[in-house]
C-alpha cells in the first residue's frame, strides 16, 4: 500500500513579503512599534494560517463540555474543526471533523451523544476513539485497498490536558504542553483550582466580529482602556471613578509568549479573594500553595492569555446599578476567519464548589457584561472593528501603533510568582512579549506544509 | 372583550386578526417598536412591567429529536434594573458601540395573539426581523420569533411582562448586540 | 361573510383587511407559517387539499414586453402524494439536507385576499420573505410573492388549494431548497 | 369614520389596526407596493397627487444629539412631473437600468396610521424593506421607514400626497436607485 | 493599424505552488491519494481558471435550446459569459458575451430572439453571426481607426456539435472535439441517440452551491453513495434496500478523463431500456448498433462526465411513494465562482419520440428527485458543502482524500463498448481517471496568458 | 527613544505579473489596446493600492464643507480614511482617521463640530490641528516613552489647495499640487472660479458598485455614449436627437494624465455660459481672462478629470420633460473598495454668486439626473457593472478594449488653452491620455512600502 506521508520541500517562507518588507523590520516588539501592515494583510494572513494555526497549541474544550461518555462538542483546533469527544472508555479524544473517505464533516450538530459516528455520504462509522469500524461497501475493495486500521480518525496531533483544559496542536514537533505552558501552569492553578474543580457552564456564546484576530488578543491584556473603553460604566457608577483604578497590581510575562495581570480592586471585601463568595475563601490554602493562595486572596480582577488566543477574565462587578458586586469567571478565544473576521467564542465558568445562589447572580452578571450583549464587551468590539478598518489602506500600512508604555520599568523581584513580573498593571509588557512571541513563530514556519499525510499515532490524551 | 381563558393553544383562546383586541396589540407592537428604532430607550423601558424577565437564549444546531436547540446559556437575561441599566447607558455619551448610534428597523410580522388564565395577559408571538446598519456599513440581520407576555393595564395600554427572544442563527453574525429586540 | 364572487379582481371582490374573513385567512397563513417554522410538517401536510398544486416556477431575465420571466419548467411542481413523500422523508433520521434542521422563518406580508367564483374558495396573494440559517452560516433569503387558492372547509379552517410560489431570483442562491414555501 | 382630528400623535388621532379606515389604508398600500413589484408604473404614477413631495433624503452618522442624520441633500426630490417623467421613462426600451427589469419585493410592516387637521388626510407611517435582484444577483435590501401622506379622493381611494423615504444607509450598497420607494 | 495580438512570455506555472508543494506530490491518483488541499485553495484554484477553464473543451448548451433563427441564451465557455445563438442561416455560433468595444455585456438576458444585437454603452451593434454592423459615430474615427471587418464579436475560439451538444474551448492549440471526446462518442451515441433526437425542455434550474467544483465532479461518478446519501428514499422505498443494488453494472475510463457507468437496475421491466417506454425499445436497433443497443436494453442507470464537469444522468425512480418508476434524463453543469463556490446548471431532457404522458411523469418526477428541490439532490448538496468547508485549514491540507477503491481490480475484457471497462459499478476508477486528467492539464498551463489579442477567425460551427 | 521610521527594501514590482504577463505588453495606451486584464485582477488591484492610491494626489473635500472652525468630515486620501478638518486657527487640515495609539478609528461620524477628538479606546486626545494633547495614564509611561511631540496625528503626507478644493498625496516625493495640476488649474479656473467661489452644498451622496473604478472613470470623459446610453432620455426629448449633439467641442489632454472637453450646447441661450443664468455672464471678464472668458461663454457642457478619479461635470439639462434646461455642476469621485467594487461619491456645487430660484431648479434638477437615483446616471452604472463583470475570466482577459477614435487626428492650434487640443469631442484620446498615466505610475512603484515610519512634518495646508 502507498504510503500517505509524502514528504514536499518545505516551504522557507521566512519573515520577508512578497512586497520586499521584512516582517523583522515592520514588526519591532522591544521598541514597542507594530506596523498596521500586520492587521489587515492577506499575506501576512496566510502565513499565519501555517505558522501560527498550524502548528501552536490551542485550545479546543473543556473536559466538563462532555461530562458523559459519548459526549461530543464540535470545535476548532487553531482554525481546523474538530471533535472533541469522550470515549466510550472515557478517555477525552479530539479528531480533525473530517472523514478519512471523501472529507466530509461527521459531526454536524454543535453537540451531541453518540456511541458512533457515521459518516451522511457513504456511511463510514467510526468509534469515539476514533477507529474505523465500517467502511461502505467493503467487500468491493480488493485486498488492500481498504487497509481500516490506517483509516481511523485523523486525532489532533497533539493533545493535552491541564486542569481539565484540553488543548491541541497540529505540529508533531510541538513541546509537550506542560512544557509549553511552562510556568503559566502556576498561575492557571489560580484561576481555574482555586477551590477545587472548575465546571465550564453550558455553551458558548459564539459571534462574528469584523476584525483581526490580533487586535482583539491585544485588547485582553489591556488594563489602562478599562476606564476609557468603559467611560459608561464610570458614568453609571459600575466602575470606580478613578483612571487608576485597575492599575493597582502586577503584570507578568512568561516564556512562549503567556501573559496575565492580576489586579486589586477598591478595599471592599466583595473585591478580595477573587470576587468569590468568603464562604470559599478557606479553599484557597486547601488546593494551592502559600504564595498562590495569597494572591488569590489579594486580588479582585485577573486576565491572563495562554498564547496565541485564549483568555481567561477573572473580574468582580455588576451587571446593574441597583446590585452588589460579583466575582466572575470569563473564558474567551478568537478563530480567525480571515484577515479581518474572527469568530468569538465566550464560556461563562464556575467553581464546583460555589454555593447556589451565586452562581445564578455570577451568571446573570457575566451574560448582562459580558460577551456580545454585554455591557463590557460591546464597546470593546466597536474598537476592534474600527481599529481594523483603519490598518487597510496603503498609507497606513507604513506606519507603526504605539506599545511603548512601561518599556524601561524595572521588574518587581518582590513578587512570589514565576517569570517576569512588574509593579503597576497598566503598562504594554504583555502586548510586547506576545508580539514577540508571535515574530518568533512567524521566523519559523510549520513543517512542509504540502506532504501529503496518513494520521500517525491514534491518539493521545 | 371576547378573549376566553382555557388551555392555551385551543382555538378558543385564540384572538385572531381583526378582532379589537388584536388590533389593539398591534398598535401597541408597532408603537413599542417605533420607539427602538427612534432611539427612545427611556420612553421605551417605561413599556416594560417592574417583573419582566427579558431573554434572548443561545440556540445551537442539534438533531431533530433534541429539540429546537435554545440552550439554557443566554445572549440576554434580564430583568427591570439591568434593563433601566442598558437604556441608562444608552442615555450617556460613551456607550461607544452605540455613540454613534446603529440605524435599527425592527420589522414584525406573523402575530398571533392568544389568551392566558389571566384575563389582563395576552400571549403575543410575532416573526422579527431586526435590520441594523451603522457607519458605513451594509445591513446586517437578526431574524426569529419573539414570544412576549402582555399585560393590560389600562385601554390600549400594555406592559411587557416577558420577552422571548428566539433568535434563527447559532453564530451571531454581528459584531455586538447593544441594539434591544 | 361579505365575500362578492364576480370578476376576479374587480373591487367588489376583494375583502379588504380589517374584515372578519381576511382576519381568519391571516390567522391561517401565520399558523400555517408556524408549523413550517417548527417543523411541523405532518401537522402542516394536513393543511394540504387531496387536489393540491404546489409549484415554484425558475424564473429568467428577460425583457419586460416578454412578461415576468416565469418559465414552464419548475424548481418546484407537487401534488399531494410528493408533498407527502417531502415530508415523511423529512420526518426519517437520515434526510441529511435537514438533518439537523435548518432554521427558516416565513415572514408574510402585503397580504390581499380577493374571492373567487366558488363561495368556499379565496385567492389570497402574499409577500414571502423567507429566512433561512443552518449550522454556522448567515441567512439565506428567499423573497418573492406567493399566490394561494384556499379552500375554507369549515369555520376558520381552510385547505391550500394551490399555491404558486413566484421567487424574484433566476439565481438560488442557496445550496439547496430543502425548506418548504 | 372615527378618525379623530387633533394635535398629531396624540392618542385620540390614532386610527388603530383593525378599523375599518385601517384597513382601507393598508389594502391601498399593499396594492399600490403591487403595481411597482408588477412593474405597473403608469397605474402606479396615478394615485401620486398633482402636488407630490416624494422625498428620500441622503443619511449621515451623526451622534445622537444632532438627530437622526437626514440631510437637506437628497437622492430623491421629485415632485409630480418628475415622477412622470421617471415613469416615462421606465416604459422606454432603452432605459437600460431597468431594461431587462430588476425584480424588487416591498415588504410593509409596521403600519402606523393617524388622523390629521383635514378630515381627508392621514399620515400613515409604514417600515419598507425592498428586496431587489437582478439578472444573477443576490437580493439587495433597502430598510427603513416611509412616511406617507395620503389622501382620500373616494372610498377605498387615495392619493399619496406626500411621501418621505427614510432610508437607513448612508452608503447605499447597491449601483443604482433605478427603482421606486 | 496595430496588431491587437501581442505576445507575452508564456507562463511556467508548472505543478509546483507558492507554499513549495508540488501538485505531483499532493496528488497521486495512481495511489489513490487526493489532497484536501487542492479544494479550497485559492492559488490551486487561479491556476485551474488558466490551465482547465481557459483551454478545456466545455459544453455550452444543446441546440434544441435555440430552435429558431435569432435564438439566443446567455451561458458560460469554461468560466466566460459567452452567447450561444443560432444566427440567421441558422448556424450555431457562440461568442464572448462583451462588446468589441468597452467590453459591455451584450445579452444582458437569459434568453431572447434578435436580428441584431446593440450594445447599450455605445451602440455598436453586431449580427447574430458575430459582424460588427455598425459602431457608434463613425465618421469620428480616422482612417484606420475603425476596420469593422476585425471588430466582430469575439468567437469562442473553437466550437463543435456533437449529437446537438454543443461544447466550446478557447483553446487555439486544442484537438477537435471529435478527438477529444473520442471514444466517449460511442456512449454519448447511447445517451443521446437512442430513439433519434434528444430534446432539452425549457431552461436550466441554476442555483449556486458553496462548495468546490471538484467535490460535485467527483460525487457524479461516484455510485455507491446512493444507498447511504440517499438512505431516507431508502427507508421510504423508493430506492432497493440492498446496499450493493447500485453496483450491478460497468464503469468505463476513456482518454482524456472522460467516464461513465452502466448499471442494471432491479430485475423488474421498468428498469430496463434506460427506463424508457417499452414503446420506444424497437428504436434502439434503429438507431444503435448492436453492442450499443443491448446496452441500452439491458441497463436501467447511467451516469456519464464528459470532462471536466458536464453530466448526465439517466435514472429510473419515482418521485412520490405511490407512482411507478419513470425513466429521466438529466444533464448537469457547474462552473466555479471561486475555489469554494460554484454555479449549478440542470436540465430537463427527453427523447423527441417519447409519448406525451412519459415526458409529463418524466419531467414531473425529475423535477420532485434532482435540481435544487429534488429529494435526492438535496442530501448530495450538504455533502458537497460540507467537504469543502473541511478542506480549508492548514491541518486538513496535509492530509489525503482515500480514492482506492478497486485500485488493483483488472478490467472485464467481455464489455462490448470501447475504453477500459470494470465489472462492479462500486470502484473509484473513475474519480483516479478525472484526476489524472486533471493534473495533466495543471502540468501544462495554457498558451501566454497576457498576450492582448484579437479574435482570429471569424468563426465556426 | 526608538525612531519609528525605519527602512525596509523598497518593493521593485516594475510591470512584469506573476504569470508572467507585462502590463507593457497588455495596456498599450498609443496604440488604443487596453486588456480587459486590469479590470477585474487582484494583482493588478493590490499594485494600484501602492503604486497609485499610495502615492497620487487625490481630491479629499472642498473647504466649503467644513466653513467653521472645528468643522470636520470623514473622508478617504487615497484609499486611507481621513479626516478634513479646520483647525481653532482656521488653518485646513486632514489626518490619518487613525488613532497614533492602536490605530482606533478617531472620527466616527460623518461630519462634526469639535474643539478636540478624543479616541474611545484610552482617551488620547488630540487638537484639531493634530496635537496629542493628553494619553492616557501618562504617569505610567516611564522617560522617554511618551513622547507626545511626537505623536501628533498623521497629518496626510502632502496637502494643498486649489480653489477651495483640498488634495492630499501620501508620497513625500510628489511634486506640488500646483505642479501636479500644472496647466489643468487653468481649466479649473473656468469651473470653480468663473463667478467668484464655488460652494459645494450639503454632503455627497455615497453609494457602492460593482465595477472596476477604471470602468467609471473612463466613462466620465466619454462624450460619444451619452446619446445611445441614454437613449431613454433622447426618446423622452430631455436630449436631442442628433447622435451629434454632444461633439460640438474640443477635448484637451495634458500633462499627469489630466484630461477634459468642452462642448457647446444645441444654438439657444440655456445652452451658453454653461448654463448659469445670464445675469452672472458679466461676471466671466471678471473673474477669468478673456480666453477663460471666452470658452466659459461659448459653452454649455464641460467634464474634466484631475487624474486619477475626481472629476467635474458641467451640464445643463433639464430632470423632467416639462422644465426648461439649467445649468448644473456635479463632482464626482471613485474610491475603490476592491478589484471590482467602488463607493461613489457625488457632490452638487453652485456658484456662490447663484440667484436662490437657480440654485433650488439646478439643485432638483441635479438630483433626478445625477446620483444614483438620475435617470442620467442609473444607465451608467449598468454599463460599469457589466462591463467589469466581462473581464473577470481567462479567456476575455486576453483580449483588449478599443480605444482608437482619434489616434490619428491632428492637434486644433487654434484653441486659446494650455495643453493639447482637439477639435470635435467625440475621440478617445483623454481616455488615451488617461492609461497612458496609468501606466506611468505602475513603472514606478512607491517608495519602500513597508518602512516602519512615525508622521515626518507637522502639517501643512
Ligand atoms: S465521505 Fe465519509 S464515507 Fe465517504
Ligand atoms: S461598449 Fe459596446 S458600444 Fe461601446
Ligand atoms: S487607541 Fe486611541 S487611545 Fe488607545
Ligand atoms: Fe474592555
Ligand atoms: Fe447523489
Ligand atoms: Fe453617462
Amino acid at each position: 500500500m502507498a504510503n500517505e506521508r509524502v514528504s514536499g520541500k518545505a516551504a522557507q517562507m521566512g519573515t520577508r513579503l512578497a512586497s520586499g518588507e521584512d516582517l523583522e523590520h515592520i514588526v519591532r516588539p522591544e521598541e514597542g512599534l507594530i506596523s498596521r501592515r500586520i492587521f489587515a494583510d492577506p499575506e501576512v494572513y496566510e502565513r499565519e494560517l501555517e505558522g501560527i494555526f498550524g502548528r501552536a497549541w490551542f485550545f479546543i474544550g473543556h473536559e466538563s463540555e462532555i461530562p458523559e461518555r459519548g459526549d461530543i462538542v464540535a470545535r476548532q483546533c487553531g482554525v481546523d474543526p474538530v471533535i472533541l469527544v469522550r470515549d466510550q472508555a472515557g478517555v477525552v479524544r479530539a479528531f480533525l471533523n473530517s472523514c478519512r473517505h471523501r472529507g466530509m464533516r461527521l459531526c454536524r450538530t454543535d453537540r451531541d451523544n453518540a456511541t458512533t459516528l457515521r459518516c451522511p455520504y457513504h456511511g463510514w462509522a467510526y468509534s469515539t476513539s476514533g477507529e474505523l469500524l465500517a467502511a461502505s461497501s467493503e467487500h468491493h475493495y480488493g485486498p488492500g485497498e481498504l487497509d481500516k486500521s490506517q483509516l481511523g480518525l485523523i486525532p489532533v496531533t497533539r493533545l493535552g490536558s491541564y486542569r481539565g483544559l484540553v488543548f491541541g496542536s497540529w505540529d508533531p514537533a510541538a513541546p509537550s504542553l506542560e512544557e509549553w505552558l511552562g510556568d503559566m501552569r502556576w498561575y492557571m492553578d489560580i484561576i481555574f483550582g482555586r477551590t477545587g474543580e472548575i465546571e465550564f457552564v453550558g455553551v458558548p456564546q459564539i459571534w462574528d466580529v469584523e476584525c483581526c484576530w490580533k487586535i482583539a488578543t491585544d485588547n485582553f491584556t489591556d488594563n489602562f482602556h478599562v476606564y476609557w473603553t468603559h467611560q459608561s460604566l464610570v458614568e453609571l457608577g459600575l466602575l470606580p471613578s478613578d483612571p487608576d483604578f485597575a492599575s493597582h497590581g502586577h503584570m507578568v510575562t512568561l516564556n512562549n509568549g503567556h501573559i496575565l495581570h492580576f489586579v486589586q480592586g477598591p478595599p471592599m471585601e466583595a473585591f478580595q479573594g477573587l470576587g468569590l463568595p468568603k464562604s470559599l475563601w478557606p479553599r484557597f490554602k486547601e488546593h494551592l500553595n502559600p504564595a498562590q493562595a495569597q494572591i488569590a486572596q489579594a486580588h479582585g480582577y485577573s486576565a491572563g492569555t495562554m498564547w496565541p488566543n485564549f483568555h481567561w477574565l477573572q473580574l468582580v462587578t455588576t451587571g446593574d446599578t441597583k446590585s452588589e458586586p460579583v466575582g466572575i469567571l470569563n473564558l474567551r478565544l478568537e478563530i480567525p476567519l480571515s484577515p479581518t473576521r474572527t469568530r468569538m467564542y465566550s464560556w461563562f465558568a464556575i467553581d464546583e464548589a460555589a454555593p447556589a445562589d451565586y452562581r445564578k447572580i455570577s451568571y446573570e452578571t457575566y451574560v448582562r457584561c459580558f460577551g456580545p450583549s454585554g455591557i463590557f464587551d460591546q464597546d470593546d468590539m466597536e474598537n476592534w472593528e474600527e481599529c481594523t478598518a483603519t490598518a487597510r489602506g496603503p498609507a497606513a500600512k507604513r506606519y507603526a501603533l504605539h506599545h511603548k508604555m512601561g518599556i524601561g520599568r524595572s521588574p518587581d523581584a518582590t513578587w512570589p510568582g514565576p517569570g517576569t513580573s512588574y509593579a503597576d498593571s497598566y503598562g504594554e509588557m504583555t502586548q510586547r512579549a506576545w508580539y514577540a512571541e508571535w515574530l518568533r513563530r512567524m521566523r519559523h514556519p510549520a513543517q512542509a506544509p504540502g506532504a501529503v499525510q496518513r494520521p500517525r499515532a491514534r491518539v493521545a490524551s | 372583550m371576547s378573549v376566553v381563558r382555557e388551555a392555551a393553544g385551543a382555538p378558543a383562546d385564540r384572538c385572531a386578526p381583526g378582532k379589537p383586541l388584536y388590533g389593539e396589540i398591534l398598535e401597541f407592537l408597532y408603537r413599542e417598536a417605533a420607539l427602538l428604532d427612534n432611539n427612545e430607550f427611556a420612553a421605551w423601558v417605561e413599556l416594560c412591567a417592574e417583573d419582566i424577565h427579558y431573554v434572548m437564549p443561545v440556540r445551537t444546531t442539534q438533531f431533530r429529536a433534541r429539540g429546537a436547540g435554545f440552550e439554557q446559556v443566554s445572549f440576554f437575561d434580564e430583568n427591570i434594573n439591568s434593563l433601566r441599566t442598558r437604556v441608562a447607558r444608552l442615555q450617556t455619551e460613551s456607550a461607544w458601540a452605540e455613540t454613534p448610534p446603529s440605524r435599527t428597523r425592527h420589522f414584525l410580522t406573523n402575530v398571533l395573539v392568544t389568551g392566558t388564565d389571566r384575563p389582563d395577559e395576552f400571549a403575543v408571538a410575532a416573526n422579527f426581523l431586526v435590520t441594523r446598519t451603522r457607519a458605513e456599513q451594509a445591513y446586517q440581520m437578526f431574524a426569529g420569533r419573539r414570544e412576549d407576555l402582555l399585560r393590560r393595564v389600562a385601554p390600549s395600554e400594555y406592559r411587557i411582562a416577558r420577552r422571548r427572544i428566539l433568535v434563527d442563527q447559532t453564530v451571531i453574525t454581528s459584531a455586538n448586540l447593544s441594539v434591544l429586540f
